[in-house]
């Protein structure tokens, strides 16, 4: 099962993993990212805003899902990703995957980040304290992650 | 042409989105852009750097040599930052 | 902050994943393993029945994430190991890693596991619906996977 | 000295303890495994292949060639499986 979520509401990370858990699969891996209060090099953050493709987002992240459950046999995987207004602590990011193998489900899990972060028509800005904001820049080192999955 | 605009590329325009009728001829994402870079200063200045701008066409992810014709949907917008 | 429990109960992950998570830092990888109904090669699965060293393993463990917390910039780990008798879709064990960056948090996790399977003092025990048992045998897999993480 | 035993060495052994006095001169893992062969058809048949055997002393993993001189707590095992 695949279950894609772009939105502005939080998630529920406990019960994200039950939900994949549900059928005693062997294993299931998770990544959560969160916005942090001191990104390098800038001022502190009052907010994150995140801005997305509407449409090409779901289908693209769908893809993806799908191309990862072949390659590593995942049983289900899901992707939540929210958009708007975050503030530091807030949760940006849940992607869970269910597999029968421990590596299969943490390499499945680490493709989808890598491919988020790199691939997604998501976009952040930074909002800082000093009431300056900036877009965030694309990162090499994640290019560098992405990349590393092509064969 | 339905056109969208994402991230900084929305800010600087000033526009999420156009309905363009296109010049005759113009049939590349490359063309697209450098045509764009002519439309106004504020789009001169979005699209002063092509190495900084990605395009999608029909919400599939689409080089600049991609060819545009028959498109009901293109969209520009920078490198992506999500996850 | 490390927490290393070995318990018979139950573990609640989104409780734990929340704990992890504590301090904005940036990203929390995790791994839930989950008992199996059907083993590979082998008859329906009636219980897992697991087995530890008391004093070594909760040694051991701390050992080993105060390593991870050195090599990958841990801000928390969360390593919940279950003994004694588990049913199919039962969880057997939780390792969560909170760090600013996400491959060292997952890469972090999927270290942790690889050393549970190959020098925790762990065993398991699979009790078939035929009413015979079989010990678990070791892995070569999971040595090659463990011996990957050393330099 | 104080011998633990766990899995299936404790199954075959019928006993998760055991305290033991050791004959003069057995200084090694490798010497004690060698010695629990001796000592009943259960210890021959649980010490059987010492391949399959683990060791660890005072509660850190021990190699066969290990001294075991002054430890207070030896265990043996079959080799792990947890996570």
């Amino acid at each position: 099962m695949i279950k894609i979520l772009i939105q502005q509401a939080d998630f529920n990370a406990g019960a994200e993993l039950a939900a994949l858990q549900a059928d005693a699969v062997g294993g299931i891996a998770s990544f959560i990212g969160t916005v942090r209060a001191n990104p390098a090099d800038n001022p502190p953050l009052t907010a994150l805003y995140l801005e997305h493709y509407p449409g090409m987002t779901e289908r693209a992240l769908t893809k993806i899902a799908e191309q990862a459950a072949v390659e590593w046999s995942l049983t289900n995987t899901t992707i939540i990703h929210r958009i708007g207004r975050l503030t530091p602590g807030e949760n940006i990011v849940f992607v869970g995957t269910a597999s029968p193998h421990r590596q299969a489900a943490l390499s499945a899990t680490a493709f989808i980040m890598d491919w988020l972060k790199t691939s997604a028509p998501i976009w952040k800005r930074e909002d800082f304290s000093t009431g300056q904001s900036a877009w965030v820049a694309a990162k090499q080192t994640d290019d560098k992650a992405a990349e590393k999955w092509i064969k | 042409m339905r056109i969208l605009y994402f991230a900084w590329l929305r800010e600087k325009l000033g526009a999420a989105e156009e309905n363009l009728d296109l010049p005759p001829g113009l049939n590349t994402v490359a063309a697209l852009i450098a045509w764009q870079q002519t439309r106004s200063p504020a789009h001169a200045a979005a699209f002063a750097d092509p190495s900084l701008i990605r395009c999608a066409i029909d919400l599939e992810i689409a080089p600049a040599t991609a060819s545009i014709a028959g498109a009901s949907e293109v969209a520009f917008f920078p490198p992506v930052t999500g996850g």
